[in-house]
């Protein structure tokens, strides 16, 4: 049998996977599909407890769909401002664009 | 006669004992059997997508005043035989700067994307794949595998006029996806699920009638979005000649071309199996309760005659413009197809009790004036632009 | 192990595997790809949690719409970065510290969860009837099926017109 | 069989599998006789110019935007349309009033131009 554990392992794995994509890479969109994984791993939280707990309560699919909206709206504006600062700026590493830093 | 009431079962049963016999487990025994049927069904897939190569060469020679393929056997029907061994004896031509694994593996996905919805199909009452209770939204995903498989295409190809022309595939894709799933809804809404054997069955049991009766307007769009999603014309201007070759095929070749090709022809079979299935009754006709094998080859007739009309369109109409193509889906489709939704779902919500002639007169005729509103907005569009430009000339000549 | 068993650990390599080369690799629209790869894996994890509606969603949002916007957005913006030079900034290291002591804390705390050795309880009813029942139910969750036609809207309208600013 | 998704799963390997020995047996049977000539990048029979970067018209990236939020609206309009059967008249209202409101959203674009194709 499979244990509920072994689910939020891999979901903790992926969204340190995740979180490492985050903070390491330099390009805006690479950026964004970090964030994208670490969304995905809260996803894959929110099903098995629904699955492992009372599943006759919908709320953690119920979750899970606003999660893809949400995931759907930030790449939505999210690649849209990457874009934008391409325009102006050029560029869309996150080092270079350092107009607010002292 | 169990076999022609039942055939699947049948053969189940018999593969069943058989491998008991020479005692295997049960669970393996099962898994053997689904592998056989699957592999056996994919291949007659591929054997009629073969056939629909000889079919479509035929039928637009007569549209063009031609004769088409009459050499290889009555009527050239062995023709797509010695085409396919040619295509693979073909030299297979990897440009120089292609992305290598997106390359090969962007013809698989296409023809695969294509193959997979078969998976949840139902060709007759007892014939089906798998009964999925989200077959209409699995459809939709092996659709953007397809979309995925185009833009690997032009990208890997290393090629100005492949990633062009995958782009405007892509949009044109994309976009006709909007107006295909809101058309996809509407089954949904009338029949009370996504799962295409039970849409199949609300066609005709309990006085159920076929949806194209109850949702017209439904089918039609359907069939609009359709041939747009496979890139055929009106709406090939992916593939537009003159200017970017062929679109994001261009730098395969043998096999691999023959594989988008393929799976070209196959989907846009598959379309006419599913305007078939949603709103045309899928297998259903007389004595096919009794004798699937006769529900199946209703569905495969029904499916040719959804794939003719399609050939039709293809081989009447002259391409249209990007613009053109966008603008017709974004202002006109989309919204239209909204609205149809949003009439469907009330108005079937209102008359659910009432007898089912009211239903459907009552179905029939939201449809109706719905269409007569959008032609008479349209009309005080056009009627507006008219003046405009009448108002502009005279102040010109002024 | 039984069939089961398999089944996940193959989707949990597969999802892994893809998700460290999204991480890593300098070709973005490779990295784009390998997220598609990532995100079916997650699918099919779904399917084998029975979330069958999830499941296909996860393919046609994640896979059908979001990686075709991200490789449009790589398209739009490669000019400048050419995919030979390391797409990691300077304090790499320190991210790669951060997200193993993450991962370290996570194991710990799922180590102290009290349900942790759960085994699945028989799926009730018909999950996608109660799931379709309970999204439009005024005694449920109507409010956050609203709330997210007025995000989708604001998503829309701010994104369009982020991106269209001249 | 018991779990649909076992059987989709199998038809899924076989759908990709029929098409890869498709492609293994061409590159069998196959002659492979490759020069520079030949693999060059096809562009009309002129002399390929340049990498296939080409200017990417930011219009596309606003289609598949908009298509992004009416993709995820459908995901949601799936279980609604499941429900009218056996829910109040009241839950069809809210769908349309979902409709309603991303309506809006398409109505804004088409008032700032942004779907006319320039």
């Amino acid at each position: 049998m499979v244990h509920l554990s072994w689910y939020i392992f891999l979901s903790a794995a992926l969204f340190s996977i995740g979180l490492y994509g985050v903070l390491a890479r330099k390009n805006a969109i690479a950026i964004l599909l970090g964030v994208e994984l670490m969304l995905n791993a809260a996803n894959i939280n929110l099903v098995s407890f629904w699955r492992y707990g009372n599943n006759a309560l919908m709320g953690g699919q119920v979750f899970s769909i606003i999660v893809f909206a949400v995931a759907a709206a930030e790449v939505a504006v999210g690649l849209a401002l990457v874009i934008a600062v391409y325009r102006s700026r050029n560029t869309i590493v996150a080092d270079e664009l350092d107009l607010l830093k002292w | 006669m169990e076999f022609l009431s039942d055939p699947i079962k049948v053969i189940y049963e018999w593969l069943m004992l058989t491998f008991t016999g020479w005692s295997w487990a049960g669970w393996v025994s099962s898994l053997v059997i689904n592998l056989l049927a699957i592999v056996g069904f994919i291949s007659a897939i591929m054997v009629l997508d073969i056939l629909l190569v000889w079919v479509e060469r035929k039928v637009v020679a007569r549209f063009q005043d031609r004769l088409g393929p009459n050499r290889v056997g009555p009527f050239g029907i062995f023709q797509p035989f010695p085409d396919i061994i040619k295509l693979i004896l073909k030299e297979d031509i990897t440009p120089e700067g292609a992305d290598r694994v997106p390359f090969n593996l962007a013809p698989i996905l296409s023809l695969g994307s294509v193959l997979f919805l078969w998976a949840v199909v139902p060709l007759a009452s007892r014939i089906y794949g798998v009964d999925l209770n989200v077959a209409l939204l699995y459809l939709v995903a092996a659709g953007s595998i397809g979309t995925l498989s185009i833009i690997m295409a032009g990208w890997a190809s290393n090629n100005k006029y492949a990633l062009l022309g995958a782009y405007r595939m892509v949009a044109n894709m994309i976009s006709y996806e909007i107006p295909m799933v809101v058309a996809l809804l509407i089954p949904t809404v009338l029949a009370g699920s996504m799962s295409l054997k039970t849409i199949t069955e609300a066609q005709s049991t309990n006085g159920g009638v076929w949806f194209v009766l109850v949702s017209p307007l439904g089918a039609l769009i359907f069939l609009i979005a359709a041939i747009a999603e496979l890139g055929r014309s009106p709406f090939d201007l992916n593939e537009g000649e003159s200017e970017i070759v062929s679109g994001y095929h261009i730098e395969y070749s043998g096999m691999k071309f023959g594989l988008f090709y393929a799976g070209e022809l196959l989907h846009a079979f598959t379309f006419g199996g599913f305007v078939a299935a949603l709103f045309f009754g899928g297998w259903h006709g007389p004595w096919a309760e009794q004798y699937p094998l006769l529900g199946a080859f209703y569905f495969v007739a029904k499916a040719m005659f959804g794939y003719w009309v399609i050939m039709w369109v293809k081989y009447t109409v002259p391409r249209i413009r990007i613009d053109h193509m966008l603008a017709f889906n974004w202002k006109f489709l989309t919204p239209l197809a909204f609205a149809l939704l949003m009439v469907t779902a009330v108005v079937h919500r209102v008359l659910l009790d009432v007898p089912t002639w009211l239903y459907v007169a009552g179905m029939f005729l939201s449809n109706v004036i719905l269409v007569w509103i959008t032609v008479e907005v349209l009309r005080a569009q056009a009627r507006r632009e008219r003046e405009a430009k009448a108002s502009a000339q005279l102040a010109a000549a002024d | 192990m039984t069939a089961e068993q398999i089944i996940f650990f193959l989707t949990g390599a597969l999802i892994l595997v893809s998700a460290l080369m999204v991480v890593t690799t300098r070709n973005l629209v490779h990295a784009a790809l390998w997220l598609v790869s990532t995100l079916f894996g997650v699918a099919v994890l779904f399917a084998s949690l029975d979330a069958t509606f999830l499941a296909v969603v996860q393919v046609v949002v994640y896979i059908g719409a979001i990686a075709i916007l991200f490789i449009f957005a790589v398209m739009l913006t490669r000019r400048n970065l050419l995919d030979k030079v390391p797409q990691t900034n300077a304090g790499w290291p320190w991210a790669a510290l951060v997200a193993i002591s993450a991962f370290a804390g996570l194991v710990f705390l799922v180590g102290q969860m009290p349900n942790a050795g759960a085994q699945k309880n028989v799926v009730f009813g018909d999950p996608l009837m109660a799931l379709s029942m309970a999204l439009v139910s005024p005694d449920a969750y109507v409010l956050a099926f609203e709330v997210a036609s007025i995000m989708l809207l604001a998503a829309l309208v701010g994104a369009v017109y982020i991106a269209n600013r001249k | 069989m018991e779990n649909p998704w076992v059987y989709l799963g199998l038809f899924l390997i076989v759908g990709l599998l029929i098409p890869v020995a498709a492609i293994v047996m061409s590159a069998i049977l196959a002659p492979r006789k490759p020069n520079p000539i030949k693999m060059s990048t096809y562009e009309c029979g002129m002399e390929t110019v340049g990498d296939n970067w080409i200017q990417f018209k930011a219009q596309y990236y606003v289609f598949a935007l908009a298509f992004l939020i009416f993709d995820v609206e459908t995901v949601f309009l799936f279980p609604w349309a499941m429900s009218l059967n056996v829910m109040p008249l009241f839950v069809a209202v809210e769908g349309v009033i979902f409709i309603l409101i991303l309506l809006a959203g398409l109505y804004y674009i088409w008032q700032k131009g942004m779907l006319d194709w320039v």
